[in-house]
């Protein structure tokens, strides 16, 4: 069997399982195995594709396969993936795999919650794995909808206003979305039958004037989900709101779709408009970098800290994907991964710290390095993989961006890029921010001394993000080649006038 | 010999007739008035069907008989309107058409 | 006229035997076993609706008047199918003591209604149709006002049986104009040139027909309606007799008045627009279910008329698909309705906080009825509204297209407010667990596979294209 | 390449710290201190080996050690790690790894009783690690890696007592400042590396083939000027110089040895390195940026100065001498030509550097000492330690006369090249360093007659020598502080690799000592008994004296900026504007829409007749429109 239709199964085949499982036990179990097998077969279809490419398949796309589906529209059930994608996959399955231990003590409606939480990830797999748009478009929406359950039950907080604003908002971009592709799907010049496969439709030219109309829709469309400015404010309160291992999945991983699409979808399908509209775009990305920051300074809610940077750091994938260039593209994809495993990582240790502390306000805290020395030990490695550390993934990610966006020959992007590479100062800031008072400093109150140290699960979820971390950070070549390669394809429609 | 009517005049006449219906359905508060509003509207589309039959396509019969359909259906609804007014009576003691509002917004 | 040609008619044929035979073992039931009319009505259309799917010839008898292809045979079937779900779901309702003595009659009632939207989908002229459309309406009008003693139904049929006759007055004004102009009610004969006597005999035509289907401005009678009539009632409604009419809204316009194209094109695109927009702004506000239903309905109406604009096979297509789906989606909605009325006499949302913890297995079937009605994958309803979508920007109405999404995630919304009310809210005094009896489980659970599977399933889509291109 | 070796150099105290990292806590007894120790010592070996290797053989040319491509950006630009071996960095070498093998040896008797000692070994390694990386850096792009972990690491030492909230504060605060100024040296670095297409050093640093235009881009500044600036910047900022030097003082909270590696002697001295890595760069293209290095330097080294003469923290004087004598540095660099004589100032500027890691880093060790002793910082509450300390007062001693620049000490010959080689250009300069050497003479002796004579005050128990762990590195460095200066410096380092004879210039040396000698008197006059003769002058100074005093309240201004302008007047509106306009507009679409829904439900009246109405208007709407339009 094809490993990326595996790649669907055994999610689908887990969530099946779990349907007949009853105990709180087995539903962990079930859950644990299905994703540890998915985590393995990631690394596989890694190692599988480092292979075709070693071996000199340098195909778009490998491992294709192709069922028609709707013939009569062109609908085609496609799957094939490159560089990017294998990446993404392989971040979904150390998010997802992290999460399910992450969240190992869900107790109401345990079965639920895990079966939601598969669904999910199922829908992100399908997402990277499909070429055709429309099945690209059905897991995209299968994706998101299992959130507003999850919030809406497990959340904490004001959760059922979070979680209604979060799925209208985004099914709102998805609404454009279908706007842009239909657009697209009847606009372009293809002979005969029209067809679905972005690779073919890829192939093929898009009258300008409609690349105009339909470019800024499948951008905000796709870039509501990335937090673009001014469309980002679902991601606090959806993120404050939604259990560990929803916002671990849904900031690591579901942000991520959006930037993915933009790049694969919006900029490669409409190069033209998008060269001609990249500065509008670029603007507002260039604020999010900034205002996400700047805002974070002043936040004391854990979460509500770990959102906002989120969108600063998202603001910058799509801020690099407009430099219209492979560098910084490739410092796009490297920092969607390093984002995501970092802020999985926050996520997953603040829900382990309110899980002890029972609050989320820094202000509230204090010292807790003496009392639980290894997620504090671990929350400051996070905290130093996003300001950029040599060493840590994080450093990687941004100086490949800083380095490409700086590629850039006009002048209006380049202090742009000086503009975006000002805010590794008010990350400093913010996190240490956090460190200090969270982490360091006296002993908030004796209470503290008798918080239980880290589980085992908790140290896996933990340990596996962090070696995530620390392997891109320090041997980070194989993987910017892997994504530098697959780039070509795309870039090259974009090469500028 | 009368000479005839033009077919302007009686569409005009028919046209009229319909909206008297029309009107009379919407002003009239008992339910059985308004039904045979409905009545007149209904005629006058008989007429009409009449009238283009004997105008403009004599020896076509196609609008005589739809006319007897027409009536025999209205009867029909009649029958189940008034019914169904009975019900209605029966229920709240009224067949003001004002106070059927139970249900709004 | 030979048998064959008698034998075009099969589906009539066979809902009037069907009638006859129900009329003959209502005389043989004594007083303690009427009931038995219930299932042995069940079953018989159960067969009806089997012998719909045999393979049958097609072609025209009564000189023309009655028109016969697989596409209409789809259509009849897809609607049988509707009516015989409603009727596995009206068991439980029609065994209350107030109904006991009259379940015959609600079966008549259905069963002749149904004979209409056969007659009306099959018409070549326009008697046959308007006759069609009356037998379609009057016993539903008294079947609205089949509780007795609930002054609501009374009200639900007055209300029901006046804007309708009304709006058939309209709709004949309308005819007679049509009439006038071509000289001829034969499908096949009239000839159109757009003459403005012309476009004022269609604008009165479609208005009567989009009562049925509940366009704005045209929809006012539906909320209430739908909430004072039986629920099973209701659900016919909503989805049986809006069924038919879409259908024949969309062969007439594309087949018949493709003339006058132009003209019926800029109607629906204005009337689209209001009927998806004001459907889902009353839908928001509403705590009855039944009401809510009904606005959601109109709503949905007005998706429909988005596939209908462009005229196209496609468009055809994706219509009937979208009713095939919708049928499904909107009758296990109300099938859930219909149970948890019956079981507990309760129809507002706050009444439905906690169902979860009690009753799982419809909460399920719920949910997943209202996210394929918002269009959720990997439901049915997705697809159905993607194939829409796609039928509008086929025609280029990208404006309409980008009206039509927000429209539905305005639609989300609301249809996510009955899944928080079940799944998230809490509330001391849910519905109590209980087990509704085995037809409607049966149809509850055939609904909910429908809308599972329709949608992978691609070759219904396909076959429908290909009827659709046939009958251009 | 025979000199393959050197990459254990750079890898043995990596070792070090993943041993002790990963097995902090676990490890038994004290022996994390010895697994660093003897890495380092390994090191500091490998290091002296390398030295006499590649100093014995005549060439002065680049030689890449090692080299691998760790991330590759584009066909040209790719980040490399690897060891360049030149005169600077193999002197580098030899500095770093000598105090940190003293620190370390120290540290084991200072820290024997602290919590933590796994941890605070651990990141002592990591910072050697970082250091040595950063000196033998092949291209830009290294040197910020590592000079972005050195940060970390002091960040992570200055913080080490973490449950001390000004500790806290401390590290905060010198990790933020250094960031800032990183920030300049990043976006410098682009900018090169985005007109030359490289960043490696061997290219960088060869002029001939570089060309860049010159004309003016911004500010009446070439654009590679700007780049310059921009580095030195980053530089300005690990060296504390004006206006980036706040953070220095503070970091004082982190433990003594801590003090005297990382910010005394060679963390500090980075940015000199860097501006000296860089020099032919600077020389050949931007001799406006070396202006701007002369002046800051010369600045600040007679500010710091200025306040040295009047802070009571012990360590904070010695903070304040070290940003002086860094100055003096910057200012030699600032002020030098390129090749033979003109280059004096180039190798004047590094000869200090050399020498003033011994003294500085015995001053903060012997510090530690007397800390130690009498558990406090305030040179106030000691007085006459010559007695306690003798092995300690005597180091102490010839500290302070080297960093005075009395011959025969290292600091003397040193300095005396840096006056040597602004004598002659900028006499400006030269009179502001002459001035400072009085200066550093002064608050040197004032500092050593306070502590060492002075009236003995009441200790809660006697102080004690320190124990022979802690002595012996003194008394090595002292060693180190006598003889460094008759190092004959100029062969082994120049600017344009050429050997170059370093002389005295009699007339310069004669007036700085005379000015030093000065200084000295003055300080024993004032301190050497207690009287308060020192405290008038202090108040005839006035208003000079207490803002001196204050620090010239540069951290005031900090504050007012970071906290009162950033913070408050844009962040929090920021933050406000997020969740009151952007978000409220969401939510209003929201409530626009309930708004609408609840306005229009008026349609739904109930009344059949008003359906009807709506009914046939609608019809006849449509009919109206439709000849409206045909008309």
């Amino acid at each position: 069997m094809n490993i990326l239709i595996s790649h669907i199964a055994v999610p689908v085949l887990t969530t099946l399982a779990l349907m007949f499982a009853s105990t709180q036990k087995q539903v962990r179990t079930i859950a644990a195995g299905g994703m540890t097998i998915q985590l393995i077969q990631s690394l596989v279809l890694l190692y599988l594709f480092l292979q075709e490419r070693a071996g000199g398949n340098d195909a778009v796309v490998l491992f294709k396969q192709s069922f028609a589906w709707y013939p009569s529209l062109g609908i085609s059930f496609d799957l094939g993936v490159d560089g990017i994608a294998v990446a993404m996959i392989l971040l979904t399955s150390i998010v997802i795999f992290t999460g399910i231990f992450a969240s190992w003590e869900v107790d109401k409606l345990y079965k639920e919650f895990f079966i939601s939480l598969i669904v999910l990830a199922a829908g992100v797999y399908g997402f990277f794995v499909s070429l055709d748009l429309f099945v690209l478009f059905l897991f995209f929406e299968l994706a998101v909808i299992p959130m507003y359950l999850l919030i809406g039950i497990w959340g904490s907080g004001p959760k059922e206003y979070a979680a209604m604003k979060l799925t209208l908002m985004l099914m709102g971009g998805s609404a454009l979305l279908v706007v842009g592709i239909l657009g697209v799907y009847f606009t372009s010049d293809v002979e005969g039958v029209r067809t679905f496969n972005i690779l073919v439709l890829g192939q093929h030219h898009i009258p300008i004037e409609m690349q105009r109309i339909f470019f800024p829709m499948l951008f905000i469309g796709f870039g509501v989900i990335g937090a673009l400015f001014p469309f980002h404010t679902w991601s606090p309160d959806g993120h404050s709101s939604a259990p560990t291992a929803v916002s671990m999945l849904h900031a690591g991983v579901l942000m991520k779709l959006g930037g993915y699409g933009c790049l694969k979808v919006a900029m490669f399908l409409l190069p033209e408009a998008a060269q001609e509209m990249s500065w509008i775009f670029l603007i507002l990305t260039g604020i999010s970098v900034i205002y996400g920051a700047l805002a974070t300074v002043v936040q004391t809610d854990l979460k509500y800290i770990n959102a906002y940077s989120s969108v600063s750091h998202c603001g910058l994938v799509l801020f690099a994907i407009l430099m219209l260039n492979k560098t910084a593209s490739t410092g796009a994809v490297l920092q969607m991964i390093s984002h995501g495993l970092m802020t999985a990582l926050f996520f997953a240790l603040i829900g382990m710290l309110y899980s002890r502390t029972k609050t989320r306000i820094i202000t509230e805290m204090g010292g807790l390095m003496k009392v639980l020395p290894f997620l504090s030990v671990c929350y400051v490695i996070g905290g130093l993989a996003s300001l950029g550390l040599p060493g840590l993934s994080g450093f990687v990610a941004e100086m490949t961006i800083f380095v490409g966006a700086f590629e850039h020959e006009d002048l209006f992007h380049r202090v742009a890029t000086i503009v975006a590479v000002s805010s590794i100062v008010v990350t400093a800031v913010y996190i240490l921010r956090v460190v200090g008072l969270l982490l360091m400093g006296p002993v908030r109150n004796e209470g503290y001394y008798n918080f239980p140290k880290a589980k085992w699960f908790e140290k896996i979820a933990t340990v596996s993000l962090i070696v995530g971390i620390l392997v891109i950070g320090l041997t980070p070549l194989w993987l910017s080649d892997m994504i530098r390669d697959s780039l070509g394809t795309i870039v090259d429609k974009l090469v500028l006038k | 010999m009368v000479e005839q009517v033009p077919l302007n005049h009686a569409l005009i006449i028919t046209t009229l007739m319909f909206f008297i219906g029309v009107y009379g359905f919407l002003t009239r508060k008992n339910l059985i008035t308004m039904l045979i509003s409905v009545e007149i509207m209904l005629n006058a589309v008989n007429l009409n069907f009449v009238f283009f039959d004997h105008y403009l396509f004599p020896g076509k019969l196609e609008g005589h008989f739809f006319s007897l359909f027409i009536i025999a259906i209205a009867a029909a609804e009649a029958a189940v309107a008034i019914a169904i007014f009975i019900n209605l009576y029966r229920n709240i003691r009224s067949i003001d058409v004002e106070q059927v509002d139970k249900m709004k917004y | 006229m030979s048998l064959q040609e008698l034998l075009l008619l099969r589906h009539e044929w066979a809902l009037i035997a069907s009638v006859l035979i129900l009329l003959v073992l209502e005389l043989n039931f004594s007083e303690e076993k009427k009931s038995n009319s219930i299932s042995s009505a069940s079953i018989l259309f159960a067969i009806v609706t089997l012998l719909g799917f045999l393979p049958a010839e097609t072609g025209s008898t009564f000189g023309g008047m009655y028109v016969t292809d697989p596409l209409r045979i789809l259509m009849k079937n897809i609607l049988n199918i509707s009516v015989l779900v409603v009727f596995l779901q009206s068991g439980a309702w029609l065994r209350t003591k107030n109904n006991y003595n009259r379940i015959t009659e609600f079966y008549l009632l259905m069963i002749s209604s149904v004979i209409g939207v056969n007659f009306m989908i099959s018409a070549g002229h326009f008697l046959m149709f308007y006759l069609g459309l009356e037998l379609l309406t009057i016993p539903i009008a008294a079947a609205a006002s089949y509780d007795q003693y609930k002054s609501k139904s009374a009200e639900a049929g007055i209300k029901l049986i006046l804007t309708s006759a009304f709006s058939s007055a309209i709709l004949l004004f309308g005819l007679s104009l049509l009439y006038g102009s071509t000289g001829s009610m034969y499908f096949s004969e009239m000839e159109f040139s757009t003459n403005s006597l012309q476009i004022l005999g269609f604008v009165f035509f479609f208005s009567g027909l989009g009562f049925k289907i509940s366009i704005v401005p045209f929809h006012l009678w539906t909320a209430d309606v739908y909430e004072g009539s039986p629920t099973n009632v209701t659900s016919y409604l909503s989805v049986v007799s809006k069924g038919a009419a879409v259908f024949v809204l969309v062969l007439l316009l594309v087949n018949l008045f493709d003339p006058l194209r132009q003209v019926w094109q800029q109607v629906i695109y204005g009337t689209a627009i209001f009927t998806m927009t004001i459907g889902n702004l009353f839908a928001i506000r509403q705590q009855n279910l039944k009401r809510y239903l009904a606005f959601s309905s109109i709503a949905q109406a007005g998706f429909i008329l988005l596939g209908v604009i462009g005229g196209s096979a496609l468009g055809m297509a994706s219509v009937i698909y979208f009713v095939l789906v919708y049928v499904f989606s909107n009758l296990a909605a109300f099938g859930v309705v219909i149970a948890i009325e019956q079981s507990a006499g309760k129809i507002n949302m706050k009444d439905y906080n906690g169902l979860y913890k009690t009753n799982p297995r419809l909460s399920l079937a719920m949910m997943l009825a209202l996210f394929s009605l918002a269009g959720i994958p990997p439901l049915a309803g997705f697809f159905g509204k993607f194939f829409l979508f796609t039928a509008v920007a086929e025609s280029g109405y990208f404006v309409l297209l980008l009206i039509a999404v927000l429209n539905a995630v305005i639609s989300l919304y609301y249809y996510l407010l009955v899944v928080k009310a079940m799944f998230i809210n809490k509330s001391e005094f849910p519905v109590p667990y209980f087990q509704s009896d085995y037809p409607t489980r049966i149809a509850l659970s055939g609904c909910v596979i429908g809308i599972l599977i329709i949608g992978f399933y691609s070759p219904v889509f396909e076959y429908i294209k290909q009827l659709c291109l046939a009958s251009l | 390449m025979e000199f393959q070796y050197t990459i254990w150099i750079v890898a043995l105290p990596l070792l070090a710290f993943l041993i002790n990292g990963l097995g902090s806590g676990k490890l038994p007894g004290k022996i994390s201190g010895w697994i660093a120790t003897i890495a380092i010592g390994i090191s500091t070996f490998l290091s002296y080996q390398t030295a006499f290797q590649y100093f014995s053989s005549p060439s002065r040319d680049k030689i890449i050690a090692f080299k691998t491509t760790w991330l590759r950006f584009n066909d040209t630009l790719h980040i490399d790690l690897g060891v360049l071996l030149d005169p600077i960095s193999v002197m580098m070498l030899v500095v770093i790894t000598t105090i940190s093998l003293m620190v370390f040896l120290y540290s084991q008797g200072y820290m024997k009783n602290e919590k933590g000692y796994d941890r605070y070994f651990a990141f002592l390694s990591l910072f050697s690690f970082s250091m040595l990386g950063l000196v033998v850096a092949t291209n830009l792009f290294q040197m910020y890696m590592f000079w972005e972990l050195v940060g970390v690491s002091s960040y992570l030492l200055i913080g080490f007592y973490y449950d001390k909230s000004s500790a806290v504060a401390a590290s905060k605060k010198a990790f933020i400042v250094t960031r800032f100024a990183d920030l300049g040296f990043l976006i410098g670095i682009l900018m090169v590396s985005f007109y030359t297409g490289t960043f490696d050093f061997e290219i960088l640093t060869n002029p001939d083939n570089l060309s860049f235009s010159t004309t003016a881009s911004f500010l009446g500044l070439s654009t590679i000027t700007w780049a310059l600036l921009l580095i030195f910047m980053g530089g300005a900022g690990k060296s504390a110089m004006f206006p980036l030097h706040i953070w220095l003082p503070d970091a004082m909270e982190g433990p003594t040895p801590v003090s005297a590696l990382i910010h005394a002697a060679t963390m500090v001295v980075a940015g000199v390195f860097l501006v000296a890595r860089l020099f032919p760069l600077y020389h050949a293209f931007a001799p406006t940026a070396l202006e701007v290095v002369a002046f800051v330097g010369a600045f600040t080294t007679l500010f710091a100065a200025l306040i040295a003469c009047t802070q009571y923290d012990i360590k904070r004087v010695l903070a304040f001498s070290t940003m002086s004598q860094i100055g003096y540095m910057m200012l030699a660099l600032g002020v030098s030509g390129y090749g033979g004589e003109e280059g004096l100032g180039y190798t004047a500027s590094l000869f200090h550097l050399f020498t003033h890691a011994f003294f500085k880093a015995l001053l903060f060790l012997g510090a530690g000492a007397i800390i130690h002793a009498v558990h406090s910082n305030d040179i106030r509450e000691m007085g006459g330690l010559r007695k306690y300390q003798p092995i300690t007062h005597l180091l102490f001693l010839i500290a302070c006369l080297a960093i005075a620049g009395i011959p025969p000490f290292s600091g003397f010959f040193s300095k005396d090249e840096i006056l040597a080689a602004t004598f002659a250009t900028h006499p400006i300069y030269f009179g502001i360093a002459v001035a400072v050497a009085g200066l550093t003479a002064f608050y040197m002796f004032r500092l050593y007659f306070i502590v060492f004579w002075g009236k003995e005050k009441t200790y809660d128990h006697t102080p004690h020598e320190a124990p022979t762990i802690m002595l012996l590195p003194m008394i090595v460095l002292a060693v180190g502080s006598v003889l460094t200066g008759f190092i004959p410096f100029g062969h082994f380092i120049s600017s344009d690799g050429q050997s170059l004879d370093l002389h005295i210039n009699w007339s310069v040396a004669i007036t700085s000592v005379a000015i030093a000698f000065a200084g000295i008197v003055v300080a024993w006059k004032f301190y050497k008994t207690e009287s308060d003769s020192s405290d008038k002058v202090a108040r005839s100074f006035g208003s000079v004296y207490t803002s001196a005093l204050n620090k010239f309240y540069i951290d005031e201004i900090y504050i007012l900026i970071t906290k009162g302008i950033v913070f408050r007047l844009i962040a929090q509106p920021l933050a406000w504007f997020d969740r009151n306009i952007i978000d409220a507009f969401m939510n209003l679409l929201a409530a626009i829409t309930n708004w609408i829904s609840s306005q229009i439900k008026e349609f739904q009246s109930g009344q059949v007749q008003k359906y009807a109405f709506i009914f046939i208007s609608g019809v006849l709407i449509i009919v109206l429109s439709f000849i409206y339009a045909t008309q």
